[in-house]
């Protein structure tokens, strides 16, 4: 009997339009992205530990100096050519030269090529280098290929190694991608190794989310990020199956700490009290979780004891926020259902992003009740971003995501010059320090000192992390999940 | 006297306005003999325009001709249908209209305007054009292949007049209404379009009813002449006689409103008050607020239609009766 | 003639040109960059310093702009920085499905949009006439995103006589024209309907039927042909509107067309883009001004001799 | 007797621009080197056929249009070269009454507040200038309650004289009456040029009174000049020219208006023959030669010269002399 | 035409009445929006969410559990202020630079018909996009910038009508009393423009209203929790599927008062026509 073509085919949707499909000048990668490049390194299913991916094998050594990967012999790049070791290092160098991100890479002393293998020496132990191994960002571009089309050429054709190869591209409609036969991987925990079942592997640009669901049901897609608000309707349906993920990293409320009166750590902590984190999940159907600390369960260096504990501390409290409130000198004087402080009402602006307004609207009703006036201003990410660096804001919702915490080092560390939202000697000493521990519980403990460290000082309120939603017809088997939420579909058929 | 080719009876026109039923035509009856020139005169607004359309039935919404007779050669007009009405229109009468920049189409040639017209006939285009080109140069266009080809905003008043004219009797119609043929040309045109006319008449032996509301026109080129006032026909007759016996007072005023001489050899003789509002009619006779010489009963009832003589009435409480002939 | 479409094509440069620096003006308002747009938070300062000197944005905007310019007059639109891609191949591959889906939505709204009109004005007065605008009212009025969805859950999720979204062949035009036909048939037809009435109320359809036309002759010869000029103008002055205005229904229906690429690019500030779709769109908008003229000139010989005489 | 108004060698060529930004220029000779005087106490005037520059030469007077050349005075004011406030309170010494009653007055505001507007620029205290327009309205007819109404709620005849009034609240001594007459009815029309008549004695008016209508003018005026494509062709009292017109334009104008009399039907006519050009691109020579009988190669070439024959009868023609026009009217 | 007979026409206009009845109910409903609506607009209950539509809650309950209906009435408010704020501004721009380039003609017409088509010409969506994007989202700003592009159609239309109210004998006659050009335009020119001034604003404002709508759907305009439909709208069609009501009721609230508007502007340009 012949077989059904469909089966054949996958048809991947997501909303955003990509840009380019050279990983190493991309800001922000999608599903394309990893279906050309494949990661050097995996963490694994459940982000414990550094496994082979690309590479044949991966070697870190003892006192965290060096990284050594080894790749297979016959190592192919998609068009056929054969890919040495110093092919991927010339890769690397590319990378440090072009990507945005190449500062990834600043703490690396040297790299070094010999036949397959691989060697990266560092300066310090670096604890936070893994994932940048483990991302699609590191996957490795033919260069003599990119130097040939130029990098715009590239950008649209481009070369490197990953199970599949770009066929058609129809600009913000839909890729097309075919098998590439050179393909060969090293994940421990799947069978096949190659290119994976389907002939022919199709991503599809669906802004609307109506509309990309409608396509999911209607079987014109087979998987896609399900939003929230839909989940009810695509969990009801037999044909579809949901996997939910563990964002990795967080959402916490920047509150402007040079400006009265978020300079008081008083009145931060009275902030701290007045907002419930419950009432934001129930608000948003549960697809966040509150968080206290600054590391997400799915993010490496997490410690359970550590949320905990924070959270019997922070827990919301509305009346003691009020009597902090009080106690700070702030009253209803004139009747207007919100407080006064040195006859100035509290009254302050809350940036986010559109995507974000459910939180904010829960947060401007919860301080509504202590008193606190919130007029909301929804901006571009950037905007907020730039805003924040400025100091011209009272309070805005930041958010990032990133498998290691070390992402907080962007947020903290003195160095960082405007972009550090709040810094001291002893936070810049702890997060230099996290970064060279190896062991991961020693790191956990060391990420729960900064923690509880920030808890003191509530130079911000760490708010939730989320759950991610992806939506897989029923009849696609085999595949993977990793906590995060990668998908391995190394081993998934279609019935 | 020749056959009567036109003979209106008791015409009645009506426009439904929102501020209420327009009587813009009230019982008017005249006729025209075979190769006669009628003159209907009046001031504006006292329903000149609209006889002259109800004759083609061409009374434009919301009026609607509400009573009476126009016999044509026998045929009573208002009881045809819509399309034999077409073929009385062009072909038996036809009518030109006072401003000839707005009544001739701007998107189409000149010449193939009067083409269209001479094709409805059943002659193929080329003949329709060639016959075209002759009607223009009996109209006494200047150059008519040129003009011909130019399209209407490309000519002056006067040249359009005559294109319009020339459209209007390309198809030999026997009765041919101008509707103020003069009114919007200079002075000197106007004569050259009243000779034309006038030669026309004569050459094709039609008859011509014009309107217009200058006496002069209607003392140089009609036979008989009927005056109007709010709707109504006041007085019929003889170019000459009622030019030197009017019988209405309101075409004594007129005739004595006219200014014929410098100014210290007399004086005019202005008419009180303006034309009444045809849709608030004052009762009785309707000139009778203006009327120096009214009596009671004009301000009751409006005078009947009286015949003088053949072919000569009047609509006046002070002619006939026992006031008419006690004066 | 020649001469009169060269000089308002001149008068057309300039307003590109000053659409482009006022365009650019307003983007080198906003607060932030286009870097910041489009990055990580992982993107340490130093780093976004150096991108911006790479992209040259840390020039004085009226460098920046000179050296736009000089690249497009070299046939060159600059490189998307957020996307990495040459401006002019993003535009090249989204115009051609912009303009299939507005050029088929302006042709298919008049289509339907000025027979009824004639009819409403035809039947002027009646019932009918009264439904006709009513209804054409609703319809301009409906939301555009509501009446996307709406016709996609009829025609699409619940008859699947349709595809659903994305350009598929034929079919998949169907639904993202009816969301854009649909609205605009209330405003063509109101202005068939309003030509028509003013051009049977002029002198000249009187004579039309005093030389004894037939009352269908008129209609066609006289009122519709006259009546035509305007709606027929009216259809270059709307056609670049349609053009810039979708990107909703764009969304919706992900359509790959340029008010998705535009809004995605303003958002993130990808200037070249921006500035790119809008030196086209003020292009397309300057040209079809021009053939509307032409075309009014053609139509109605009294606008044609002020072009000639300009000419000489 | 004293010149009220007066015009010497006053030229007006407008332009009308075309082309990209205006860069094409042609001329329109609206009015082509006239000169004339108007007498103070006498009614002057104006005839010509439609666009021979009548109604520019009664808006160069107040300077409503500058002029291309030559000079206007007004009672020995200099008015194209008058300050602002000199010509201010020359222009108070004129009144204007257009041709179309219906659009000479603000349809937005009622007949009393157009008639009293010019007392309120003049700076009359309101109460004083609301007798003033009672005044005037009485003097022109008009019953109080017409003077709370709208324009377009008045006959023609009544808004003509509401534009008159108007003209003749500030006491002028010179009044322009560009066609006064010709959009209104045979009717009112003598209630109009009676009232003017009127006026004129009570109030020792000078009038510039410019119209096709011939019987009209002769009615009215005591000179007459008559235009023909912006140039003055002839100039005379009017009962000279109508006993002896010396310009055969002049001629054809009184002839082509048939008398309403039908006896007359059968008299001599004189009809010119073609249109009139173009005034951008005028004929050389004399302007009327295209379309006179009378024309001889020298009208072609040459353009006649106003000439004086005899009390002050100006005629612009080489053929007088030649020619017998006289005829009796 | 006298001022009885355009009330009688007014009068007998269906769809001007028709469209008034439905403006004075919007009008009415956001005077009293206080006493209508049950709830406050902002007013919070998440146990309540997503209630459909029913006897405790007429519209139903959003995701925040917010009456609907009270938030919809509330909303009324918004949408008068939206449109109105937007007809003003574009008539005051569109009849001012209408009146000055009309009036005055010459090099300052050439300046101004050059703008007047410049902003023509630049698509408005991407402008008023990039603008609000420029001066970050806020219900103002979305008027400004709709109102800053849209006012050429005004501009057009008011010049063609000063150009030929200019030559108007009475306008003449004002000069030749000695009006100063200001006193012309505002006295003689302006009052006689406002017939279509008024017309197409009741046209516009639709229109108005309709184009903010699209940009607070991009997220552009009000902020929360303000009640402003274009804002529910664009919230409630993310629950499109789950509860359909959120989206549902301000897309009607919205297509009830633009219809009212249109048919009252038809009405109106039906009505001020000398010729029907
Ligand atoms: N379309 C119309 N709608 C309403 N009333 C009309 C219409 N046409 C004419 N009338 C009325 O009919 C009356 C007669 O009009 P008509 O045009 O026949 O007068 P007229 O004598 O030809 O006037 P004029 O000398 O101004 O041409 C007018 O008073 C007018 O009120
Ligand atoms: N503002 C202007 N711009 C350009 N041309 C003008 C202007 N005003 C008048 N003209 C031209 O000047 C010529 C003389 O016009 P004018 O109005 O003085 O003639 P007229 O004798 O009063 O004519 P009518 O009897 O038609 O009123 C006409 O050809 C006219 O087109
Ligand atoms: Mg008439
Ligand atoms: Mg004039």
């Amino acid at each position: 009997a012949k077989q059904d073509p469909n089966k054949k085919k996958l048809v991947f949707a997501i909303a955003n339009d990509i840009e380019t499909l050279d990983v190493q000048q991309m800001y922000t990668g999608y599903t394309p992205h990893t279906l050309l490049f494949t990661p050097l390194i995996s963490l694994g299913l459940s982000n414990d530990n550094a496994y082979p991916y690309l590479a044949e094998s991966v070697e870190i050594a003892a006192d965290g100096m060096s990284i050594t990967l080894v790749f297979a012999d016959d190592l192919k790049f998609s068009n056929g050519k054969n890919c040495s070791g110093q092919d991927v290092l010339k890769a690397i160098e590319r990378y440090r030269q072009i990507s945005p991100y190449a500062s990834d890479w600043e703490e690396v002393k040297e790299v070094k090529a010999e036949g397959q293998k691989l060697t990266i020496y560092f300066k310090e132990p670096t604890a936070y280098f893994l994932p940048v191994l483990s991302s699609m960002y590191s996957g490795i571009v033919d260069v003599q290929e990119a130097e040939k089309l130029g990098k715009e050429g590239f950008g649209q054709k481009p070369v490197g190694i990953g199970p599949y190869v770009l066929k058609q591209w129809v600009q913000g409609s839909h890729l097309v991608f075919e098998k590439n036969p050179y393909y060969k991987d090293h994940l421990p925990f799947v069978k096949n190794h190659g290119p994976w079942a389907f002939d022919e592997v199709t991503v599809r640009i669906i802004p609307d989310n109506f509309t990309r669901i409608s396509e999911l049901e209607a079987g014109n897609v087979d998987v896609t990020q399900v939003p929230v608000e839909f989940l009810d309707r695509v969990k009801s349906n037999s044909e579809l199956k949901v996997i939910s993920s563990v964002g990795q990293g967080e959402t916490y409320l920047a509150l402007n700490t040079e400006k009265a009166p978020f300079s008081s750590r008083d009145f931060r902590l009275a902030l701290n009290y007045a907002i419930n984190k419950d009432e934001i999940k129930s608000a948003w159907m549960g697809s966040v979780e509150p968080i206290y600390g600054l590391v997400s369960p799915s993010q490496l260096a997490y410690s359970e004891e550590t949320e905990k504990e924070l959270r019997s501390k922070m827990k919301y409290d509305l009346q003691r926020a009020r009597t902090i409130l009080a106690e700070l000198g702030c009253k209803d004087t004139d009747g207007d259902g919100y407080l006064e402080k040195d006859g100035k009402k509290l009254s302050f602006t809350l940036l986010g992003t559109s995507a974000q307004k459910v939180p904010l609207t829960v947060i401007q009703n919860q301080l509504k009740a202590v008193g606190i006036e919130v007029k909301i201003q929804e901006q571009a990410a950037s905007y907020v971003r730039q805003a924040v660096q400025d100091r011209n804001y009272d309070m805005a919702l930041r958010s990032w995501s990133w498998p290691d915490p070390d992402i907080w080092y962007y947020s903290f560390h003195s160095s960082m010059g405007k972009d550090s939202i709040w810094n001291s000697p002893e936070l810049d000493k702890l997060l230099e320090e996290q970064r060279k521990i190896v062991d991961p519980k020693a790191r956990a403990a060391k990420w729960g000192e900064i923690s509880r460290k920030i808890a003191e000082d509530v130079p911000f309120i760490p708010l939730y992390y989320s759950y991610n939603y992806t939506a897989v017809r029923s009849n696609i088997e085999g595949y993977q999940v990793s906590v995060s939420g990668a998908i391995y579909w190394n081993d998934a058929v279609k019935k | 006297m020749a056959a009567k080719l036109l003979e209106v009876s008791g015409l009645e026109v009506q426009f439904d306005t929102s501020s209420g039923p327009v009587r813009a035509v009230r019982g008017v009856s005249f006729d025209i003999a075979e190769g006669e020139v009628l003159a209907l005169v009046g001031e504006s607004g006292c329903g000149k325009s609209t006889t002259a359309l109800s004759i083609l039935r061409l009374v434009p919404r919301p009026g609607e001709i509400t009573g009476g007779r126009i016999v044509f050669d026998g045929v009573n007009l208002l009881d045809l249908d819509e399309c034999s009405m077409t073929q009385y229109r062009g072909k038996q009468i036809s009518m030109i209209f006072q401003n000839p920049l707005v009544a001739l189409n701007p998107v189409y040639r000149s010449g193939f305007q009067v083409q269209e017209a001479v094709m409805l006939d059943k002659v193929p285009p080329d003949r329709a054009w060639r016959a075209a080109l002759n009607v223009l140069k009996q109209v006494r266009l200047p150059d008519p292949e040129d003009r011909a080809r130019s399209y209407p905003h490309e000519l002056s008043g006067g040249m359009r007049q005559r294109v319009m004219i020339g459209m209007m009797i390309s198809r030999f119609p026997r009765l041919l209404i101008a509707d103020e043929p003069t009114t919007a040309l200079d002075v000197t045109i106007q004569a050259q379009i009243l000779d034309l006319l006038d030669d026309l008449r004569h050459e094709k032996r039609m008859s011509l009813l014009i309107i217009t509301h200058d006496l002069g026109v209607v003392a140089d080129i009609a036979d008989r002449v009927g005056v109007m006032y709010a709707g109504a026909l006041v007085e019929t007759g003889d170019v000459t006689e009622v030019f030197e016996k009017p019988l209405h007072p309101y075409t004594q005023l007129l005739l004595k409103a006219l200014p014929r001489g410098p100014k210290n050899e007399l004086r005019l003789e202005s008419i009180p008050g303006g034309v009444p509002n045809l849709s608030n009619l004052p009762p009785g006779c309707p000139f009778h607020p203006r009327c120096q010489r009214r009596l009671d009963i004009c301000s009751k009832v409006e005078p009947e239609t009286l015949e003088i003589h053949p072919g000569r009435t009047v609509r006046c409480h002070l002619v006939g009766g026992e006031s008419f002939w006690k004066r | 003639m020649l001469n009169y479409v060269l000089k308002r094509l001149a008068v057309g440069v300039l307003v590109i040109i000053s659409a482009s620096i006022v365009l650019f003006s307003i983007m080198q308002l906003m607060p932030g960059d286009p870097i910041r747009m489009v990055a990580d938070p992982r993107l340490p300062p130093h780093r976004i310093e150096e991108l911006k000197r790479a992209w040259g944005l840390d020039k004085p905007a009226y460098v920046q702009y000179l050296y736009w310019m000089k690249n497009l007059l070299r046939g060159d639109m600059g490189t998307s920085i957020a996307t990495g891609q040459p401006v002019g191949y993003l535009i090249a591959s989204r115009l051609p499905y912009t303009l299939l889906l507005a050029g088929t939505a302006m042709v298919v709204r008049y289509l339907i949009g000025v027979p009824l009109g004639l009819i409403a004005a035809l039947r002027q007065g009646t019932k009918l006439d009264r439904l006709l605008v009513m209804a054409t009212t609703m319809l301009m009025m409906i939301p555009g995103y509501w009446f996307a969805i709406l016709l996609m859950m009829v025609f699409a999720i619940k008859l699947r006589w349709l595809p659903i979204s994305g350009f598929q062949g034929p079919a998949s035009l169907v639904l993202p024209l009816m969301t854009m036909v649909l609205p605009g048939i209330g405003g063509t037809l109101r202005v068939t309907r309003s030509e028509v009435l003013d051009t049977a109320r002029e002198p000249f359809v009187l004579t039309a039927h005093a030389k004894g036309l037939s009352a269908r002759a008129v209609q066609v010869y006289h009122i519709l042909r006259n009546a035509l000029i305007p709606v027929t103008v009216s259809f270059f002055l709307n056609l670049p509107w349609l053009i810039s205005g979708s990107v909703i229904i764009e969304n919706v229906f992900a359509w790959p067309g340029m008010g998705r690429l535009v809004w995605g690019a303003i958002q993130s500030q990808d200037l070249p883009v921006v500035q790119g779709v809008f030196v086209m769109i003020t292009a397309l908008t300057v040209v079809c001004n021009i053939v509307g003229d032409i075309v009014a000139g053609l139509l109605d010989p009294r606008i044609r001799v002020e072009i000639e005489e300009a000419r000489e | 007797m004293e010149a009220l108004v007066e015009l010497e060698r006053v030229k007006k060529h407008f332009v009308i621009r075309d082309g990209i930004l205006g860069r094409r220029r042609r001329f329109v000779h609206a009015v082509d080197d006239v000169s004339l005087s108007i007498v103070r106490g006498e009614t002057f005037g104006i005839v010509g056929e439609s666009g021979s520059g009548k109604t520019t030469i009664a808006r160069i007077i107040p300077r409503l249009v500058n002029v291309t050349s030559g000079s206007v005075k007004f009672s020995g004011i200099d008015i194209c070269r008058a300050s602002g406030r000199e010509l201010m309170l020359a222009r108070r010494r004129m009144g204007i009454v257009f041709q179309d009653p219906a659009s000479s007055l603000n349809p937005r505001v009622t007949v009393a507040a157009s008639i009293q507007r010019p007392l309120q620029l003049a700076g009359l205290p309101a109460k004083e200038a609301r007798d003033r327009v009672r005044e005037v309205a009485e003097l022109v007819n008009l019953g109080t309650e017409v003077l709370d109404k709208f324009p377009h709620e008045l006959s023609g005849g009544q808004q003509q004289r509401a534009s008159i009034a108007r003209a003749i609240v500030l006491r002028p001594e010179f009044v322009i009456l560009d066609e006064p007459t010709s959009a209104l009815d045979v009717s009112v029309q003598a209630q109009v040029l009676n009232l003017l008549l009127d006026l004129q004695q009570r109030f020792s008016l000078t009038y510039l009174f410019i119209s096709h209508n011939l019987p009209v003018v002769r009615y009215l005026c005591d000179r007459i000049a008559v235009m023909y494509l912006g140039k003055l062709v002839e100039l005379a009292s009017t009962g000279v020219l109508y006993r002896e017109p010396l310009h055969p334009y002049s001629l054809a104008l009184l002839m082509a208006a048939p008398p309403p009399d039908p006896k007359m039907r059968n008299r001599r006519r004189f009809i010119l023959t073609g249109d009139p050009p173009s005034l951008t691109n005028p004929p050389q020579g004399c302007r009327l030669h295209p379309r006179c009988q009378f024309a001889v190669e020298r009208c072609r070439v040459e353009e006649p010269e106003l000439r004086d024959y005899g009390s002050g009868h100006l005629a612009a023609c080489h053929r007088i002399g030649d020619l017998d026009l006289g005829f009796a009217m | 035409m006298s001022r009885k007979r355009t009330y009688l026409k007014a009068a007998k206009n269906g769809m001007f009445i028709t469209g008034t009845v439905l403006f004075l109910t919007v009008l009415l409903v956001a005077v009293f929006a206080d006493r209508i609506a049950p709830h406050k607009y902002d007013e919070m209950n998440i146990e309540k969410a997503f209630i459909p539509p029913g006897r405790a809650y007429l519209f139903g309950t959003d995701e925040f559990g917010r009456c609907l209906f009270s938030r919809i009435i509330y909303g009324s408010r918004i949408a008068l202020k939206i449109g109105l704020m937007v007809v003003a501004i574009q008539i005051s721009v569109g009849v001012s630079v209408g009146l000055l380039a009309g009036y005055f003609g010459g090099k300052l017409d050439m300046i101004l018909s050059f703008i007047t088509d410049l902003t023509w010409a630049m698509p408005p969506v991407v402008l008023s996009l990039a603008i609000v994007t420029v001066l970050g989202p806020s219900l103002e700003r979305v008027v400004v910038s709709t109102a800053l592009v849209s006012w050429p159609g005004c501009a057009r239309m008011v010049r063609s009508k000063t150009q030929s109210i200019k030559n108007m004998p009475f306008v003449e006659a004002a000069r030749a009393l000695g009006e100063s050009d200001l006193s012309i335009i505002v006295r003689y020119i302006l009052p006689n423009t406002l017939g279509i001034v008024i017309v197409l604003t009741t046209l516009q404002l639709p229109g108005a209203i309709l184009s903010t709508t699209g940009l607070s759907f991009l997220g552009l305009g009000s902020q929360p929790p303000s009640p402003d439909w274009g804002l529910i709208l664009s919230e409630g069609v993310n629950y499109v599927s789950k509860a359909p009501w959120i989206s549902i009721f301000p897309g009607l609230a919205l297509i009830y008062t633009a219809v009212g508007f249109n048919l009252m502007g038809e009405g109106l340009r039906d009505i001020l026509d000398p010729r029907t």
